[in-house]
């Protein structure tokens, strides 16, 4: 493989993370949520911090960023108890743009310079880059899908699901809206923050815009794309959204025109997602291996 | 014939709800469809209103075939229909809501007039005027949904379980009102109910409809006196209906 | 290979689209007229250019690519600072010499000795702003707006820090950085107004001091305005309109520039794409034309040798002025140019020679 | 005191441009509920089809009337399109699909009118005007007059004709509306039609206004109006209004006095927050 | 004297001027049908939304299970043993209706974050699950997304639900609204056994023959006040009652 692919694929793994996460929130739980780049950029953030200035290694600062992103989404979850829908959104949007926003212009976090020179991660004294930092990135996204799998199937993941539906009914069986809906939005950012720990140590630098509301557009539109509270869809949905600009790269000007109509035109005609319900793949899979289920 | 449907099917993805009824109303008459839950008459209600797509068949309005035409063309045709679990505008004002009910008619029918009188059938309408109809209880909104059909003068009424949700005064209220609108204004029903007796009671002909198709029907007094209804549908136990006999 | 294949990195969509254009027209035409000489050792030269939506990400990828599979001998970074600054490391790593076009983070070249910059640092054009504010607009109340980016800020420590070592005497009435995507400046200009300075220092892209300008001459504002290379396009004579008269600029492309180099740059680049060319342009013109001119002094196109040859680079006649060559850090040595608005059009106005100011 | 009256007259005229450009979209969303976010595609969109038709024919009206009409075909071409089939999807898939719809259409702007900024050089014809030692310049007057004009009509549209009885109908429940007689297909594209014909006018108002036209102008406006109508309280017209303008004097005081380091738009997310969670249901809105 | 399950006193909640419930006390045994009635409007579906939990009172208290539950939200009151139907249905719509029953069969999986982290899909939980459906009569749709069932199988629905979350008391709003005559005798035998099991049922109805049938005592409303309360007989003949809420009475319609 060579290192362009390798690059590639090590951007696909780690967005499959972050939008995992997203996933968790939006489609585990019902909270549509428009911010979930600024929980990337918070575990970036703390990372690059922990990294260089407070100079602990990746290993070190991992469980303390996970700690840290889980602690922000459950502060920055409240609002979702109070406002739902269209309102949430909205909300959440704002948060991305505030978080961005003092990114840029809090010189604590290197303001409009960004921070730069943040180590490699380091393995038994191994530099990892190249294709061992893709492996690594590969072994935490088998941990976060092991990790959404085992929450679809707790009780605590059913509650989500209950909540989602409709909350009145859900809190009548019992299900605390606040702690649940909460834990979605911990889980979800903690796994921004692992993806973020990882983007801030493949990249080496970063800055606030790396963290921008179109980030978190494109993080939804891979959930979206590949199929809303499926256990593979965001990977799926990183594949295909992160692989396919590249694609068209020979296109100079128009690639970008021309990938953004065949998004449009994948969420007109499928718009359940790509293995969500009645979808194309799940259709010919189910025509092909009568009787077993799609992955979903 | 006012109504005539032929070989209706009606189906949601793989579910086929109605698979091949026949049935026709006369300018006039009082038709009832009796049925289990999910035999398929929010279906076929659905599907005459044209709310539903109809898979294959036919339904003709006064001779004329309506299989394809949009539900509001329908709805100016004259056909209206009382949804089941009322379905308001929930944001809309009561006024309001009884407003949509005479859209695009407003130069054709004395709207005043007809407010009035309906006012009248159902008080808690004009106390409540102002009051969205998302706030209104279940009782109320079924009023409501009933009035919003009425204003309109419609020529032939769909109605999907009325009784739901009144209490025993206003269900008393509304089978008058529906017999009396039928017997003394020559309008045309077709009603959807549970309560089988109290809809066989007014009815002059009756369908009886299981599992998406119609498997008998005839004269409402001939159904109320049939052992298999009146076990079947009227909750009559053995000994009622043998003594019945 | 038989081609000898350069590299560059534009954004050619996405928000900084025009001046990825710019970019690649600019180039173009450099290309054409290297190969038009004949080439370089005997080779022809081969553009390799890929868009990189002004994105870190992309670029990173990009770069892996061109090293790996389009083997460039060097790299022009057409590009904004966070890309050029992703992969600035990467082409040092492999040895591969890259000029940042006008990318102006500091960090860019501090990924080591192969990385060079064409471009000035935002510490540099803010010291000749101040000198030139202080020195021949005599001014004594100062107000400063700068554009909330790297170089909005880098700039303004420049100004700053030239004012306080030599014109301690000059107060600064008022200063305030305000957002990139800002449109509306009036809150700004109307608290500037009220401190009633003689000179307003306006940072920022065409697209900013455009609207700055009128709005505040709109505003009955007399000051002089004074902007830097980013208002250096005919866009901003579009914009401001008539209120762009006796507005001033810092910049690195004097259009009034005897040389023919720059006149038949001009001259080509109006006929070829019917649109006036712009700084932006005029520095990745060089920054290729400065790799062209290396490869053949070194004779190979070996990277520490070309990185060499490109170090020693001496008084070379470039399309933003002479350039004298580079500090060890990799950091351009030019005279920075002064410009102002009059009659519809920028003209020479002074140049900034002093190598205190313009040595970075 | 002349300082703070000149900052609130800024504020005013930028409350009145987020005015413009939402009111428009009001319309939209509050018949769909969809987060239109391409409607700053149509108000771009709008901006270069007005410019067009001036540079063409010198005429402003004339431009805006092309506009009005390229924008209103526009914007049915993009409910009959998209939005209508994708209806019964949770708002998210529309969402997604009207960012797509966004993005391709700022390309295809930048496309066919290249990458560089356009500038609009009409005059709007309206008086200047001294207020209490304050200048109104005649482009803030033309913004105010023309965003009052059209607050004005889509107050008596919504509220006194039955055409605006029937697009609340609609917005509440498509289905039931159609069996009472509304053509609920024809009402939504006739409501896109009007607010993307508004959106054309705010284009070529703003594209005046700041002298500017270019592919990405309305990527700001994009989620800043929505904000905006989701504060004002779920497509309440008047609500739309009082939150720009709110938003507009807010965001003037904050910058000229408070000197929070924060930008524009950040400052507004962080009111519209507080807003919502003072308010969940918004400044204008009833649940 | 039985001991007293749900003990409501001079409750009330207004929404801005409306009284939709004016100081309404009433108790509720142990083992016991109550029967609560009143025409459209009264504030019945308010009272159960004040009990439940969905909303606060305006003023009074409500005692539940030994405790004052007003203004203890909805899950609490799960986790005390109260189960509700609604009387607009609120099924869980894209889960099947297996596992409609089975989020409800959770309460005290919910109690602590810790034990939320189990697994649901466990046998023993889905046998739980499929008993509860075949009680009600659903168990050929257990497979089916429930926001496709009609509306009958709905109702049954929730009464599976609420009888998965309480232990103490249910609450049945209007639940056999909208099912047919034959199918409504089985759910009343279900009620009444219900009963047997130690579970008290607080029920509104405007159906006379199940409400008359099953209630052991009924309290009427009517805007928002009680205005009568006693064994099903006595209010059946109370021509407050008649006059207000069965009208002429009698009638076959109103069974
Ligand atoms: N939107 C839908 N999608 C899929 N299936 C549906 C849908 N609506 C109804 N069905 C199915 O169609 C069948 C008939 O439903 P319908 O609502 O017509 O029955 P019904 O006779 O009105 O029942 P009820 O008496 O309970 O109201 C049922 O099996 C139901 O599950
Ligand atoms: N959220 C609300 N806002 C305003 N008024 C309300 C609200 N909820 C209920 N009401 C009013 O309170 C009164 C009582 O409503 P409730 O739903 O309790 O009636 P009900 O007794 O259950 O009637 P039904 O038998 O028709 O269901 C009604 O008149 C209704 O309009
Ligand atoms: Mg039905
Ligand atoms: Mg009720």
């Amino acid at each position: 493989m060579n290192a362009y692919v390798v690059t590639v694929a090590t951007l696909v793994a780690i967005q499959s993370i972050v939008a995992c996460g997203l996933n968790v929130v939006v489609g585990y739980a019902g909270q549509i949520s428009l911010g979930h780049a600024a929980f990337f950029g918070i575990g970036a953030y703390a990372s690059a911090l922990l990294t260089t200035k407070a100079g602990l290694t990746f290993w070190t600062a991992l469980p303390l960023v996970i700690a840290i992103t889980g602690l922000v989404g459950l502060l920055l979850g409240i609002p979702s108890l109070r406002v739902r829908d269209d309102f949430l959104a909205i909300t959440t949007i704002g948060i991305n743009f505030i978080v961005e926003a003092v990114f840029l212009y809090v010189p604590f976090f290197g303001g409009a310079l960004g921070i730069g020179g943040i180590p490699r991660v380091t393995f038994f004294h191994v530099k990892m880059k190249g294709l061992p930092y893709l492996y690594l990135c590969l072994a935490f996204l088998a941990l976060v899908l092991l990790v959404c799998r085992w929450f679809t199937r707790s009780w605590a993941g059913l509650a989500c699901f209950a909540l989602r539906e409709d909350e009145t009914a859900a809190a009548s069986m019992g299900i605390s809206p606040v702690r649940f809906k909460l834990l979605a939005f911990v889980l979800g950012t903690a796994m921004a923050g692992l993806g973020g720990a990882l983007y801030a140590h493949f990249m080496r630098f970063i800055s606030a815009g790396d963290f921008s509301f179109p980030v978190s557009v494109m993080l939804l539109s891979m959930v979206v794309l590949g199929g809303m509270g499926t256990l593979w869809g965001p990977t799926l949905g990183a594949v295909i959204l992160v692989s396919l600009p590249e694609l068209f790269r020979p296109l100079l000007e128009i690639r970008f025109l021309i990938y953004t109509l065949l998004l449009l035109l994948m969420i007109r005609f499928q718009p359940g997602g790509l293995l969500g319900e009645a979808s194309l793949v799940r259709r010919v899979f189910s025509r092909l291996m009568p009787g077993k289920e799609a992955p979903r | 014939m006012l109504l005539e449907v032929n070989r209706l099917e009606i189906s949601y993805g793989d579910v086929r709800a109605v698979h091949g009824a026949d049935f026709a109303v006369a300018e006039g008459e009082l038709v009832s469809i009796i049925g289990a839950n999910g035999a398929g008459k929010t279906s076929i209600l659905n599907g005459i209103m044209g709310l539903v797509p109809v898979r294959n068949g036919t339904v003709r309005f006064r001779g004329r075939e309506i299989t394809a035409m949009p539900a509001h063309r329908r709805a100016h045709e004259g056909i209206r229909l009382v949804p089941e679990r009322a379905r308001v505008f929930p944001r809309l004002s009561v006024y309001e809501n009884l407003l949509t009910g005479a859209y695009g008619l407003r130069k054709k029918i004395p709207l005043e007039e007809r407010l009035r009188w309906l006012y009248g059938l159902f008080p808690i309408l004009e106390e409540r005027r102002d009051q969205p109809a998302q706030t209104l209880s279940g009782g109320e909104q079924q009023q409501l949904a009933i009035a919003r059909a009425l204003i309109s003068d419609p020529k032939l009424l769909l109605v999907d379980e009325v009784s739901m949700g009144l209490m025993p005064k206003l269900v008393d209220q509304v089978f008058d009102l529906l017999q009396s609108l039928n017997r003394d204004h020559g309008l045309t029903i077709l009603l959807v109910e549970q309560n089988a007796r109290a809809s066989l009671e007014i009815s002059h002909r009756a369908y009886v409809l299981e599992t998406g198709s119609v498997v008998m029907e005839g004269p409402a007094d001939d159904l109320l006196d049939d052992p298999k209804i009146q076990r079947a549908y009227l909750g009559l136990v053995e000994e009622e209906v043998e003594r019945r006999q | 290979a038989d081609t000898l294949k350069i590299g560059l990195l534009a954004p050619l969509t996405g928000f900084a689209a025009a001046d990825g254009a710019s970019v690649l027209n600019s180039v173009k035409l450099a290309v054409e007229k290297v190969n038009k000489d004949g080439g370089i050792l005997g080779k022809q030269v081969e553009l390799v250019a890929y868009d990189d939506r002004a994105d870190g990400k992309e670029a990173v990828g990009l770069a892996q690519k061109l090293i790996q599979r389009d083997q460039v001998v060097g790299v022009v970074g057409g590009s904004y600072s966070t890309p050029s600054r992703a992969v600035a490391p990467l082409f040092q790593e492999e040895e591969i010499p890259f000029i940042a076009a006008y990318a102006v983070h500091p960090d860019i070249t501090k990924a080591g000795d192969y990385c060079f910059r064409n471009g000035f640092l935002g510490m540099v054009e803010g010291r000749a702003a101040a000198y030139v504010a202080v020195s021949n607009l005599k001014a004594k109340k100062i107000a400063l707006l700068t554009s909330d980016n790297d170089f909005g800020r880098t700039l303004a420590a420049g100004f700053k820090e030239y004012l306080s070592k030599n014109a301690p005497e000059v107060e600064l009435v008022y200063e305030q950085a305000y957002p990139f995507k800002e449109k509306d400046f009036k809150p700004y200009l109307a608290a500037i107004k009220e401190k009633n300075p003689d000179l307003i220092f306006a940072s920022g892209y065409y697209f900013q001091t455009g609207p700055i300008v009128s709005q505040a001459r709109e505003m009955g504002i007399t000051a002089t305005i004074f902007g830097e290379e980013g208002a250096d396009s005919p866009k901003f004579l579009e914009i401001a309109g008539k209120a762009a008269e006796g507005f001033l600029i810092v910049t690195n492309l004097n259009r009034d520039d005897p040389r023919p180099e720059v006149q038949e740059f001009l001259k080509q680049y109006r006929e070829r794409y019917q649109i006036e060319p712009d700084m932006v342009g005029a520095s990745a013109y060089d920054a290729f034309m400065l790799l062209c001119d290396a490869i053949r002094r070194a004779g190979k196109t070996d990277g520490a040798a070309v990185r060499d040859a490109l170090a020693a680079t001496k008084n070379y006649n470039g399309l933003t002025g002479v350039i004298q060559g580079f500090t060890p850090e990799g950091e351009v040595v030019k005279d920075v140019q002064v410009q102002i608005v009059q009659d519809g059009a920028f003209h020479y106005y002074g140049v900034v020679k002093d190598p205190a100011i313009i040595t970075p | 005191m002349h300082l703070f009256l000149e900052q609130l007259l800024n504020g005013v005229a930028i409350g009145s441009i987020y005015a413009l450009v939402t009111l428009g979209l009001t319309l939209v969303y509050g018949i769909l509920r969809i987060l239109h976010v391409a409607h700053a595609a149509v108000y771009t969109v709008g901006a270069y089809l007005g410019l067009l038709f001036f540079k063409m024919s010198g005429s402003l009206l004339v431009g805006c009337a092309g506009a009005m009409a390229g924008c209103a075909v526009l914007g049915i071409a993009i409910e009959r399109l998209v939005y209508f089939p994708l209806l019964k999807y949770p708002p998210y898939v529309p969402l997604i699909a009207s960012i797509a719809i966004l993005l391709a259409l700022e390309e295809v702007c930048r496309l066919v009118a290249g990458p560089y900024i356009l500038t609009f050089p009409a005059e709007l014809p309206f008086p200047s005007l001294n207020l209490l030692g304050v200048d109104i310049p005649s482009s803030v007057m033309g913004i105010l007059c023309i965003t009052a004009g059209i607050l004005a009509f889509l107050w008596f549209l919504t509220t006194r004709t039955e055409t605006g009885l029937a697009m609340r109908a609609v917005s509440q429940d498509l289905t039931i509306a159609d069996a009472m007689g509304i053509n609920s297909h024809a009402v939504v594209s006739f409501t896109f039609a009007v607010g993307s014909a508004i959106a054309a006018v705010a284009g070529i108002l703003v594209g005046i206004y700041y002298n500017q036209v270019y592919s990405t102008m309305g990527s700001v406006p994009a989620y800043k109006t929505l904000a905006i109508i989701v504060v004002g309280g779920l497509g309440s017209v008047p609500g739309a209004v009082a939150a720009s303008l709110l938003l507009g004097i807010a965001e003037t005081l904050l910058i000229g006095y408070a000197h929070i380091p924060l930008p524009r738009d950040a400052l507004a997310f962080l009111a519209m927050i507080a807003v919502l969670m003072w308010r969940s249901e918004g400044l204008f809105g009833s649940r | 004297m039985k001991k007293v399950l749900l003990s409501v006193r001079d409750l009330a909640k207004h929404f801005g001027g409306l009284r939709a419930v004016d100081g309404v006390s009433f108790d509720l045994h142990e083992r016991e049908i109550l029967g609560l009635l009143g025409p459209n409007g009264a504030g019945k579906t308010v009272c159960f939304n004040l009990i439940s939990g969905v909303y606060t009172p305006t003023a009074g208290e409500i005692h539940f299970a030994g405790i004052r539950s007003d203004g203890l939200p909805p899950h609490r009151m799960a986790a005390l043993g109260l189960g509700r139907t609604f009387q607009i249905v609120k099924p869980f719509s894209n889960l099947t209706v297996l596992d409609n029953v089975i989020v409800a069969c959770g309460v005290d999986r919910y109690r602590s974050l810790a034990r939320s982290f189990g697994g649901w899909t466990g046998a023993a939980v889905r046998k739980k699950a499929v008993e509860l459906l075949e009680r009600v009569g659903l168990a050929d749709e257990a497979d089916r997304k429930a926001g496709l069932l009609p509306l009958g199988h709905l109702r049954r629905l929730e009464i599976a639900r609420a009888l998965a979350v309480g232990y103490r008391l249910i609450l049945l709003d209007e639940s056999f609204s909208g099912l047919r005559e034959e199918e409504i005798a089985p759910l009343m035998d279900l009620v009444a056994r219900i009963r047997q099991d130690g579970i008290s049922v607080l029920l509104i109805e405007h159906n006379m023959r199940v409400a008359m049938k099953l209630s052991d005592r009924i309290v009427v409303l009517d805007h928002g006040r009680k205005i009568a309360e006693g064994l099903p007989g006595e209010v059946a003949r109370d021509p407050l009652v008649i006059e207000a809420y069965l009208g002429r009475g009698g009638s076959s319609r109103v069974a």
